[in-house]
Order: C-alpha cells, then sequence, then structure tokens
C-alpha cells in the first residue's frame, strides 16, 4: 500500500512535469500546424535565463517565472518573424518546418554553447531539496510547486483563449485560418502570438526543469521527446487532453517499474506513441481543436 | 519542388569525383629523417557531452609536456628533443574519435598516441593504434573489456572500474567486521548501463557472491545515462528497505539522482554513486549538507598530496599553473598517461615504435597514483591496476582519503550520521 | 529526359557513370593516396550509401525518416555478430545484415501510412525505443558495452573498393529510379498519397518496397561501417545523432535529388575533418545555419545551388540566345 | 437491358452518428451516363467514395461486371476499371502534366493494349492538352487542370468513371467545351460515366439518367424530364435551391 502511493504520488509530480513541457508544443501545432523542433531548443534557453537571473542577480526562480514568459515570448515571435513565417503553409510544409525548426535548435545550442560552455549546471534554492511529510512518505516542495504551475497555466490558457478578443481570434485561426482572413483577422499577427505563447510556455517549462535537473546546453532532447509523446497522445491541439496525456504517460511510465527493468522504463513511452499515431492518429481522446 | 534542375549526369560525376578527392587531399606524413622532435598525438572531447572533463585530460596533457620541454625536451638517444603534441576535438563521438586519431596518424605523422576520455570513445580509437603498430596510453577508458582484446600497442593508467567496486566492498566489509554494520546487509545496486556501469556492478556483485552471505543485493537495477526521473527506481530501493545505497552515475545524473535522493526522505547507512562525491560542482549543486558523508571512490586524489612524495610535487606545480586550483584524478591519469610515455621512449633511446611499445609493456616506474608504482601487467591485458582510494566527504568541507589505510589522511565514518534512528 | 521517352539509359550518362567509378576504383594508386586519405574516402563512401538510400525515402517518397540509425545499427550488429561467430566471409556477413535491416524495417510498416510530420515523429519514436531495447539486449549488442571485432588492416584497406561498389550500385539504383515510372509513381505518392491511389498506385505497396529497399542499403553500410571501425555500441550504432545525420546530409546536398545526399556526405566528412577539428565550438551552428538557409532559400539543397549556378554560367554565356526562360 | 455493369444494393455510410448515405441502391448499363443530384451535403460525394474505395462502407454492396466489390481498396479498383475524378482537382504537382497522365496510365486497366508511355501522349491528345504536356500543372487553369484530371482517370482505361463536378465552377464557354468531351468520352470509348454535377443544363442535356438524393438518401429516379416533374424532386431540390439555375 505504502508503495502503492509512493508510486502514485511519483507519477502525479512527474505528470505536472511533464504537462508544462507539453503544453507549448501543443498550442503551436493546434493553430499552426507545425511540428515545432525548437521546442527542445527553448527549453534549454529557459533554463539558462533562469540560471543567470538567479546566479547572476540572486532572483528565485518562482519570481523570475514572469521575466523568463516575457524574454521566451520574444524569443519566439523574433523564431516566427524571421523563420516560420516564410514557410509553405500545408501539407508540403511538413519536412520543411521541422528541419527548419531543427537548424534553430542547432543554432540555439550553439549559442548556448558559446555563452555558456558545455559544463553541467544546476540550480539550487534553499528548498531544492526540501520535502513536507505526506502519507506516510515525502513529498518534494520544489516538485510540488512544478505540479501547481502545471495545473495553473493550462487554467490561464483556457481563459486567455475563451474570454479575450484575442484568444477568440486565436481558436477561430486554429479552426479555419481562411475565413479569419475573410472577416478581417490579422491572421499573421495570431499566428505571431501563438508562436510566441507557445515558446513562452517552453521557457518556462525548461525553467521549472532547471530546478529539478542538471543541464548543459543538449538538455532538451528528451524534453523535447517526451513532450511529443504527451502531444501526441493528447490529440495532437488539444490543450485539456495535454494534461490528461501526460498523466497516463507519468502513470505508465512509473509503474512500469514493477513489471520491468528500470532501464526499460524510458522505452514504454515511445512504445505507446508509435501505437497511438497508427491506432488513434487522433490521439486517445479523439481530435478537438483547442477544445 | 522541381526536380529536373540538377546538373547533367557527367558533369556531377565529375564533381563527385573532383570533391572525393578533395577529401582525399590530405597531406602525406613526413618521411623518416633524423628526428627532430617527438611529436604526439591526442583527441579529446572538447565539446559534446564529455567537454569538461576532456578540458581536465587537456591540462593534464600539457602540463607533463610543459614540464618535459622546460627540462630541454626527452633525451632521445643522447639528444635532446622538444615535445609536441597535437590535441584535436573528437566532440565525444566515436566516429570522430577514430578518423581523427587516424588523420594524427597518417596524416599529420605524429609518433605516438596519447588516449582521449571515456571507455567507449577509447574503445573505439585504440584500434587505430593496433592497426598502425603505434603505442597508444590513455587514462580515459577504464573498462575491463578494452584490455581484453589482446591489443599489444594499447597501455592503460587508469584501473579497472570494478576495483572501484572491490575497494568499496572492502571499506564496508571493513566496517561490517568491526560490527557497525549489520550483517548480512542489504545492498541497492544502481549502476548507469554503460562500460562503466557496467564495471561496477561487477566489482559489488562479485564481492558480494564471494562473501558467503555477508552481503544480500536486494536491488540491482541499471538506468539510462541523462536519466531524469528516478523517483519510481528509488521508490523501489525505499520499498526494498536496504542497508547499502551503492550507485554508479556520472555527474549530471548524480546531482539529479541524489537531489530526489534527498527529497524522498531517504538514508543509507553507506551512500555512494561511485566515482562522484567529492567534486566541487556537486557540493554546488546539492549542498553541503546533502553530500555529507558520501563515500567516493577515485583513481587518484589531490589529497594524496598532503603527504610528501610525487603526488605532492604535481599538485603543487598544477596549482601554481592553475592560481591554486587543485587538480582531480582526470589531470592526473592524463598526466601520469604523458610521463608513462615519455619514461619508455628515453628507455628505448629512440622513436621506434616497436622499440618503444617493447619498453612500455616492461615498464615499471615509481608513481603518484595510489599503490606508488605504475605498470601495465601483461596478464591484464597492459592495464594498470593501481588501488582506488576512498573519500568521504564531511561537515567541515573536507574529503579526507578514508581507504586505504596506508593512503588515509581521515577516519571513515561508517554509519550516516544523518540518518534517523 | 522525361519518362514518356523510352527508360534506357542514355549512352551519355552511362558512360559518364562507368568512367566516375572506373576513375575513383583506381584513384588511390594514381593520386597515391596516403592510409588517412585512403580512409576518409572510404568513411565517404560509406556515407554517401546511407544518404542515398535515406533519400529514397525522405527525397522520392517524402517520408521524412528521423529513426534510420535504427536500420543502421540492426545491419551493423547482425554482420558484427556473424563475423564473430565464425569463419564468415565479410561480404556474406554484409549481405545478411542488410536483408535483416531490410526486413526488420518491415515492423515500420504500420507508421507508413502517417504522412508529413505523423509519420516523423513515429519514426522517432521507433528509432528510440529501438534504441534503447538493443542496448538493454546484451546478449545480441553485447550491451551497452558493445562488440568488438578482430583488427583486420587489410580488411579495412579493401573496404575503400567494397564502399565504392556500395555507393556506385546504390546511385545507379537511384537514378534508374528517378528516370523510370517507378520514380514516376513515387513523385506521385509524395505529391498527393489519396489522389494517386486514385488512379491506380498502390502506396502502401511501393512505400514498404522503398522502405525495405532503403533499409537493407542502410544495413549494408552499417555492416561496412561495423567492419571499418572494429568496434561497435549501441548507443552510438541506434543513437539519435545518427538518425540526424542522415537527414542533415542529405537535407544539406539536396533532397530528392540524385546527387544531392553524395554532396551532402562528402561535406559532412570534410566539415568534420578539417573544419571542426580546428573549430570545435562552431559546428553545431553551422549545420543549424545551412540548414535554415536551405529550407528558406533553397530547398534543393547544394545539388540545387549548383545547379543555379550552372543555369546562370550558361545565361552568361549565351545572354543574347535564350535570356529569360527560367 | 442485360445485367448492369456496375451494381450497388443498400449502400450506407455513417460518420459517427452521422448518416451520410442510407441505404442507396443504383445500376449502371453499359455506355450510360448517370447524373447524380441533390443539394449539398445529400450524400453524392460519400457516394462516389464509397464506390471507388476511398472510404469503407458502412453496410450494402457494391457490384462490378457481377462481382462483388465491396470495401476492396482504390488503387485496385482502379486496375478492375472504375475510376474517380474529385470535386477539387488534386493534380500532382511536382510532375508535368504528361508525368501526369503516364502514372495513371501505368496502372489501371488489364486489357490495354498500348504500353503505357505511348498510350499517355494520346489520352492528352483526346482531351485537348497536347500542347501542354511538358508543362507543370500549376500553370493551367482551373478549366485545364479539369481536363488533365480527365486524362489521368482516362489514361487508366476505365469501364466505370465517376466524375465528380468536373463542369463547375468554369466558365460558360468552357462549360459548354467539357461537356462535349464527357459525351465524346462515352460516344467515343464506350466508357459508362456516372456525374455529379450542380449545372443543371449540362446534367440535363448529358444525362440518360438521373438519381436525385437529399439527406443521404434516393428520392427519385428516372430520365431527365421524370425528375424534373417529380413533385418530391422539386420540393427537396429545385424549389429550394438557388444553385439549381446557376450556371
Amino acid at each position: 500500500m505504502e508503495r502503492f502511493i509512493d508510486l502514485s504520488l511519483s507519477a502525479i509530480m512527474l505528470a505536472g512535469l511533464y504537462a508544462t513541457m507539453a503544453y507549448g508544443l501543443g498550442l503551436i501545432y493546434g493553430v499552426l500546424r507545425v511540428v515545432n523542433l525548437a521546442h527542445g531548443g527553448v527549453i534549454m534557453a529557459g533554463a539558462y535565463l533562469g540560471w543567470v537571473l538567479f546566479e547572476r542577480w540572486g532572483i528565485d526562480p518562482y519570481l523570475a517565472l514572469p521575466l523568463v514568459i516575457v524574454a521566451s515570448f520574444g524569443l519566439g515571435i523574433l523564431m516566427y518573424r524571421l523563420l516560420v513565417r516564410h514557410l509553405p503553409r500545408g501539407p508540403a510544409g511538413g519536412p520543411a518546418s521541422l528541419l527548419l525548426l531543427f537548424g534553430t535548435w542547432l543554432v540555439l545550442r550553439n549559442v548556448a554553447y558559446l555563452l555558456f560552455t558545455g559544463n553541467d549546471q544546476s540550480i539550487r534554492t534553499s528548498y531544492s531539496t526540501a520535502s513536507v511529510p505526506f502519507l506516510g512518505t515525502y513529498v518534494s516542495v520544489n516538485r510540488l510547486a512544478v505540479l501547481g504551475v502545471a495545473v495553473i497555466l493550462p487554467i490561464l490558457l483556457q481563459l486567455l483563449l475563451k474570454k479575450t478578443y484575442t484568444g477568440r481570434a486565436i481558436r477561430a485561426v486554429a479552426q479555419n485560418a481562411d475565413s479569419c482572413t475573410l472577416v478581417g483577422v490579422d491572421v499573421e499577427r495570431i499566428y505571431a502570438l501563438t508562436f510566441g505563447i507557445g515558446t513562452a510556455l517552453a521557457g518556462v517549462a525548461g525553467l521549472l526543469s532547471a530546478t529539478i535537473f542538471s543541464f548543459n546546453p543538449g538538455f532538451g532532447s528528451g524534453e523535447l521527446l517526451k513532450s511529443f509523446v504527451v502531444v501526441v497522445l493528447g490529440g495532437l491541439g488539444s490543450i485539456l487532453g495535454v494534461g490528461l496525456a501526460a498523466f497516463i504517460l507519468a502513470v505508465v511510465e512509473v509503474f512500469a517499474i514493477l513489471v520491468l527493468p528500470s532501464y526499460l522504463t524510458s522505452a514504454v513511452g515511445f512504445v505507446m506513441l508509435v501505437l497511438v499515431l497508427v491506432l488513434r492518429p487522433g490521439g486517445l481522446f479523439g481530435h478537438r481543436v483547442l477544445g | 519542388m522541381r526536380s529536373r534542375s540538377t546538373p547533367t549526369p557527367c558533369r556531377s560525376a565529375l564533381l563527385a569525383t573532383l570533391l572525393l578527392s578533395l577529401v582525399a587531399a590530405a597531406p602525406r606524413a613526413a618521411g623518416a629523417a633524423a628526428p627532430t622532435k617527438v611529436s604526439l598525438g591526442a583527441t579529446l572531447p572538447l565539446t559534446g557531452a564529455e567537454a569538461r572533463i576532456g578540458g581536465f585530460f587537456k591540462e593534464g596533457y600539457e602540463l607533463a609536456v610543459e614540464e618535459a620541454n622546460q627540462k630541454g625536451g626527452l633525451t632521445v638517444g643522447g639528444k635532446k628533443l622538444p615535445v609536441t603534441l597535437s590535441i584535436l576535438d573528437d566532440t565525444t563521438t566515436q566516429a570522430t574519435a577514430v578518423s581523427l586519431a587516424d588523420r594524427l596518424v597518417n596524416s599529420d605523422g605524429v609518433d605516438f598516441l596519447l588516449g582521449t576520455y571515456s571507455s567507449h570513445l577509447v574503445e573505439a580509437q585504440s584500434t587505430i593504434g593496433e592497426q598502425n603498430r603505434i603505442p597508444y596510453v590513455n587514462g580515459g577508458g577504464g573498462a575491463t573489456k578494452i584490455y581484453k582484446r589482446g591489443f599489444k600497442y594499447l597501455f592503460g593508467t587508469i584501473a579497472p572500474v570494478e576495483l572501484l567496486g572491490t575497494t568499496l566492498m572492502s571499506w564496508i566489509d571493513v566496517q561490517q567486521k568491526a560490527g557497525k554494520l549489520p550483517r548480512p546487509a542489504k545492498i541497492a545496486l544502481l549502476w548507469e548501463n554503460t562500460a562503466h556501469g557496467k564495471d561496477f556492478r561487477k566489482g559489488v556483485s562479485d564481492f558480494a557472491a564471494k562473501s558467503g552471505g555477508a552481503y544480500q543485493i536486494s536491488v540491482d537495477e541499471s538506468f539510462p545515462l541523462d536519466g531524469k526521473d528516478f523517483s519510481a527506481l528509488l521508490g523501489k530501493v525505499k520499498a526494498a528497505n536496504v542497508d547499502l545505497f551503492l550507485a554508479d552515475a556520472h555527474l549530471p545524473d548524480y546531482i539529479t539522482m541524489h537531489r530526489q535522493y534527498v527529497a524522498a526522505g531517504l538514508c543509507h547507512k553507506v551512500v555512494s554513486y561511485g566515482a562522484r562525491g567529492s567534486e566541487k560542482g556537486a557540493v554546488d549543486a546539492l549542498g553541503q549538507e546533502n553530500v555529507n558523508y558520501v563515500v567516493s571512490g577515485v583513481w587518484w586524489s589531490a589529497e594524496l598530496g598532503k603527504k610528501p612524495g610525487l603526488a605532492k610535487a604535481f599538485v603543487e606545480l598544477f596549482t601554481s599553473k592553475h592560481q591554486g586550483r587543485k587538480p582531480e584524478w582526470f589531470q592526473a591519469l592524463a598526466y601520469e598517461s604523458a610521463r608513462a610515455l615519455f619514461t619508455a621512449i628515453e628507455q628505448a633511446g629512440s622513436l621506434d615504435r616497436e622499440a618503444v611499445r617493447a619498453k612500455l609493456a616492461a615498464l615499471k616506474i615509481p608513481s603518484m597514483l595510489p599503490g606508488g608504482t605504475l605498470e601495465f601487467p601483461a596478464s591484464m591485458g597492459q592495464q594498470a591496476q593501481n588501488p582506488f582510494v576512498l573519500q568521504q566527504n564531511l561537515p567541515d568541507r573536507t574529503s579526507p582519503i578514508i581507504f586505504p589505510p596506508d593512503a588515509a589522511t581521515g577516519t571513515g565514518i561508517a554509519v550516516n550520521p544523518r540518518c534517523p534512528k | 529526359m522525361s519518362a514518356a521517352t523510352p527508360a534506357l539509359v542514355p549512352l551519355r550518362v552511362a558512360a559518364g557513370f562507368v568512367v566516375g567509378v572506373a576513375l575513383l576504383a583506381v584513384a588511390p594508386w594514381i593520386l597515391d593516396f596516403t592510409p588517412y586519405s585512403h580512409n576518409l574516402v572510404t568513411l565517404a563512401f560509406l556515407l554517401i550509401s546511407g544518404a542515398v538510400a535515406w533519400n529514397w525515402m525522405g527525397g522520392f517518397l517524402g517520408q521524412v525518416s528521423f529513426g534510420h540509425a535504427a536500420l543502421f545499427g540492426m545491419g551493423g550488429f547482425v554482420s558484427a555478430r556473424l563475423l564473430l561467430s565464425g569463419p564468415v566471409p565479410a561480404p556474406l556477413a554484409w549481405l545478411v545484415g542488410g536483408l535483416v535491416a531490410g526486413v526488420f524495417s518491415l515492423g515500420a510498416h504500420p507508421a507508413l501510412r502517417l504522412r508529413g510530420p505523423y509519420f516523423s515523429i513515429a519514426t522517432i519514436g521507433l528509432g528510440e525505443s529501438v534504441r534503447l531495447i538493443f542496448t538493454y539486449w546484451e546478449d545480441f549488442t553485447g550491451g551497452s558495452s558493445g562488440l568488438s571485432l578482430p583488427i583486420d588492416p587489410d580488411m579495412k584497406h579493401q573496404l575503400y573498393w567494397w564502399g565504392l561498389g556500395l555507393a556506385a550500385i546504390v546511385v545507379g539504383m537511384s537514378w534508374l529510379m528517378r528516370h523510370s515510372t517507378f520514380g514516376l509513381q513515387l513523385l506521385a505518392i509524395k505529391a498527393d498519397v489519396d489522389a494517386a491511389g486514385d488512379v491506380g498506385v498502390s502506396a502502401t505497396f511501393y512505400q514498404d518496397l522503398v522502405f525495405v529497399l532503403s533499409g537493407a542499403v542502410v544495413g549494408v553500410s552499417g555492416g561496412l561501417y561495423a567492419s571499418y571501425f572494429s568496434f561497435i555500441e549501441p548507443n552510438d550504432m541506434f543513437g539519435f545523432d545518427r538518425s540526424i545525420a542522415f537527414v542533415l546530409m542529405t537535407v544539406i546536398g539536396g533532397v530528392g535529388t540524385i546527387l544531392g545526399p553524395v554532396l551532402g556526405a562528402i561535406v559532412f566528412v570534410l566539415l568534420r575533418q578539417y573544419l571542426l577539428a580546428s573549430y570545435p565550438d562552431l559546428y553545431l551552428g553551422l549545420y543549424g545555419t545551412l540548414l535554415i538557409f536551405i529550407i528558406l532559400f533553397e530547398p534543393l539543397g547544394l545539388a540545387g545551388l549548383l545547379g543555379r549556378l550552372a543555369r546562370l554560367a550558361r545565361s552568361w554565356r549565351a545572354p543574347a540566345a535564350e535570356g529569360g526562360t527560367p | 437491358m442485360t445485367a448492369p455493369l456496375l451494381s450497388v444494393r443498400a449502400l450506407s455510410k455513417s460518420f459517427g452518428g452521422l448518416r451520410a448515405l442510407d441505404a442507396v441502391d443504383l445500376e449502371l448499363a453499359a455506355g450510360e451516363i448517370l447524373g447524380v443530384i441533390g443539394p449539398n451535403g445529400a450524400g453524392k460525394t460519400t457516394l462516389f467514395s464509397l464506390i471507388a474505395g476511398s472510404l469503407q462502407p458502412t453496410s450494402g454492396q457494391v457490384h462490378f461486371e457481377g462481382r462483388p466489390v465491396t470495401g476492396r481498396a482504390a488503387h485496385r479498383l482502379v486496375r478492375g476499371g472504375i475510376v474517380r475524378t474529385h470535386q477539387i482537382v488534386r493534380p500532382f504537382a511536382n510532375l508535368t502534366v504528361l508525368e501526369n497522365v503516364t502514372v495513371a496510365a501505368l496502372h489501371g486497366n488489364r486489357r490495354a493494349d498500348v504500353p503505357a508511355r505511348y498510350r499517355a501522349p494520346r489520352v492528352l491528345d483526346f482531351v485537348g492538352l497536347a500542347d501542354r504536356a511538358g508543362q507543370f500543372p500549376g500553370l493551367l487553369t482551373l478549366a485545364g487542370r479539369k481536363r488533365l484530371e480527365l486524362a489521368r482517370a482516362l489514361a487508366t482505361i476505365p469501364r466505370v468513371l465517376l466524375l465528380d463536378e468536373v463542369i463547375a465552377g468554369v466558365n460558360p464557354t468552357e462549360a459548354v467545351a467539357l461537356a462535349a468531351l464527357v459525351r465524346r468520352i462515352r460516344d467515343e470509348l464506350g466508357t459508362s460515366i456516372i456525374m455529379i454535377e450542380h449545372v443543371m443544363p449540362a446534367v440535363m442535356s448529358l444525362s440518360d439518367r438521373v438519381l436525385v438524393l437529399d439527406h443521404g438518401r434516393k428520392i427519385a429516379q428516372g430520365t431527365p424530364a421524370e425528375v424534373v416533374r417529380d413533385p418530391g424532386v422539386i420540393e427537396a431540390y429545385l424549389g429550394t435551391s438557388t444553385e439549381a439555375t446557376a450556371p
């Protein structure tokens, strides 16, 4: 029983982390139909930004959230205006966008390498290793905070999408970009904004990951792969699906240790990814666009 | 996409041939005139996953070369020859490590090779030394299997990781015999799935198997390099209710895993992450209070320089060059590898590769490594078998050597005082 | 060069091809290669074969695979295991490795009905699960410590001609595919898989066929690679970086062209050998920048760029005659 | 009349809860042109997709030359002799006009006596695109692309041709020319045709019989003259739709 509680808590904490990593990827795909392969690079950038703010100016990572959001939003707008905008739309643009954004990721990695060298870094705050007792076991305070952000983010995102004019425009563009142009929505602007919001979410994920893991310029590839799994499970482009899918992935990965050697538990996610893509291309919960 | 706009086939073939000859247009190695210098080559992971350590090895190699040149070079056949060392970046990639070593030997014409860092790169790269019959001395490939291939030109100053497991268990055994640890003691053995981790596992589990039931391995799990979430694995450790927590991990995994370990409220009578534990990076990332009493085993430690001898001289040389920074085992093994090669060259009295190889095989010199002597026993595939030293982090921010007794600079504390009774 | 004309190989093309291959075959003697150049060109041949075979999927069919390392590793490990098991002639081991990799690629059959980014993501998932499983599978791959083959300098020397042979066959196959009705159908599938079905092209069949062919060639090159390096390790052979290398080489060279992957592989080797060893801090960014520029400005990569230059040179020579045609 | 070339029995298709096609029967005789009309969303294109194998029916059968072909994949049906065109034309943008047709000529009816590469130019000639053979489809006008779509279908030597709005959307002159082309396909090549069309004058003049669909059901069938007089049809379709009279 205690083991079950332990594993369940691990799964919930892990789900929080996976969800924050995947929201940005899901949003961008949902609206622009572009798979942001630079997602891992933005996560890495977010981690380093948080590290710089913490090491140089002693700003706590959670207080640095707004700064990181603004900065990675800016990075996203820049990436959209300079690069993504010039891609062909439609199915032919698929491979091209993958490669373009992969190139962007490589450049980001190189920049980080030049700025910070390849050394492993980490952020250590006073609560990095603190934990609180819960149901006979311990829960990391920091992981709880990450979970909190993972729950708050989609709520804010839904509010943004449902209550604001821009949000409604984003949803409309996600449904049908052509008719939006007809009714006077500036689709280009909406695309840029969405891309910015998506990368801002990735930046947040990077910042949060940096409080848990150590990182270097190559950081983010594992995160990108997990995000893929989550977004595909949740149905590409469905925000709430992402949250649920993160939970499912985390549960499966964590509980797999009961039947599989620990080393192979990370393969479980990839196998799920392929199975879902092949059997239920719309994701586990059916295809919804920013439902 | 318009696909028909490529150049005509004839021109293409010509172009491909031209480009390929560009690939082939490497300068030819200089002929065998009378040697005016000893030229050495090495690749190191200066970028990529192992970049940090690659840099440390570079420091060690460069220090050895500078030292030799300050003395006017190496005495080869009665003449003083200066030493040059060209270091290329293998980007922590096997294929690059191999082809750059090929380039060093067959294009740049180096006389001898020094090794790169980490077992999988050394295992791949040492084939070049063997193919070209050129001595290859390394301090970065500790996996025993590298030396089980019967290579004649491969020499390792780095003792097998297996010995790390054995040394760790020997210390634990002393504590158990002194009644400080329960018998049988239950072990959680976690190892990264690399040659390094596998050797560590072998050392520990062989020792446990031969102990006549004094140790019982309750958890035996591997994890991927750069694993991220260890909570499920640590949950398994927790459920197994073990006494000893013995893991083998690279630095980033150590930091990540140990944070989760502490946050999960785990505590064991002995905690070790193999070679990790005493480095400054880890202390910074985890906090002194969280790394206290962690036991680590290393090939060499600056602590050894506290007693007079070769190690002391090396530490002083290194710290004076690097503004007071202390060397770690990486620089020491790199330095010792270069020094072993230099000694063999001087003993051979020529740059003849066969002669130097023979001298290396017969080498037996005083060394700053634990054990005091460096040799490459043929029975062990020419891999040095120097013992490890165990260090333990103490709350006063020191990490004295606690084992073996002859090298010890402090006393080990066997039951981790952090754990609640 | 339209497919509607008889599909015999034009004499000019055949002659150029044969002369080129023959030149390369005797080049080690004529140009007096150093052992290093010899090995480097051998490596280039292996990479060329892999890149060209990737291009059949990624360029001709438009299915961008991020998982070809799985096939490369499969070929490498099967042939290494065979070579270690007893006196098996190396070419046979490579061939078997290739065949197994070809059959193994059929494991991706269910993913082949996915298109565009969905297919690419699925191949990432497949590639990574294969890597993890094979790294764990000690008995076959030697686990994380890999497999060592006996050192054989003669074999490594001969690999030059084996590699050249493989590359020549593969480039020849590319040409035939491109200029036959077979290639026309691949292009039709690439353009619109449903419309292709509506005129009778069986997308499933052709995708499977091309994937098997591509897998087999990549597998054979994996086997040659194992013999070349004498040591292979699953994390490297099956690694994501290797899958990416196939993509990079082909895209930089020119995706969907015949010459592109060849150029790309050569540039890849050149960059790694001469630039990266001296300017290690810049190589990722260099690849990244190349990729970005190619996608935005020259989708046909270096091959397209050369085509452009050739046309420019021609219109320069005859400015009056045919100005204005695209 | 002899046994029909194509017969459809109680063909149905549901998407989730929506019944897109509900137990539709039809028969097509050799050399016949059957028009299919109905308001938007009546299930016309679904009917085509089911017959041509692009979609799997929920229930019902399709027989071709007396043999069951229900649910067979599109590319296999093409070889048997059933081929469709699309309302929104889908040329292979990366192939020339001639190559577009050549791809189609490679497959299709096995009884073809002329090799594909000789057949393709003839087909282009037949539809009037011979002078565009080397161009890429992007340079063609809409009418040109519709001709290409027809050529591609014809290159497979179909016995049954399913035409989805080949005439709609082009200017009146071209509409007349395309209608003439459809008639020539039947008259000169002997191909049986089912055509979905919104352009009423064209349907009424070309079709031997007309089938009317509404909300997935067949509500009428008969000669053009009979159908136009059918009160159900007038109510469901002609009476309410403005498209009926639009060109």
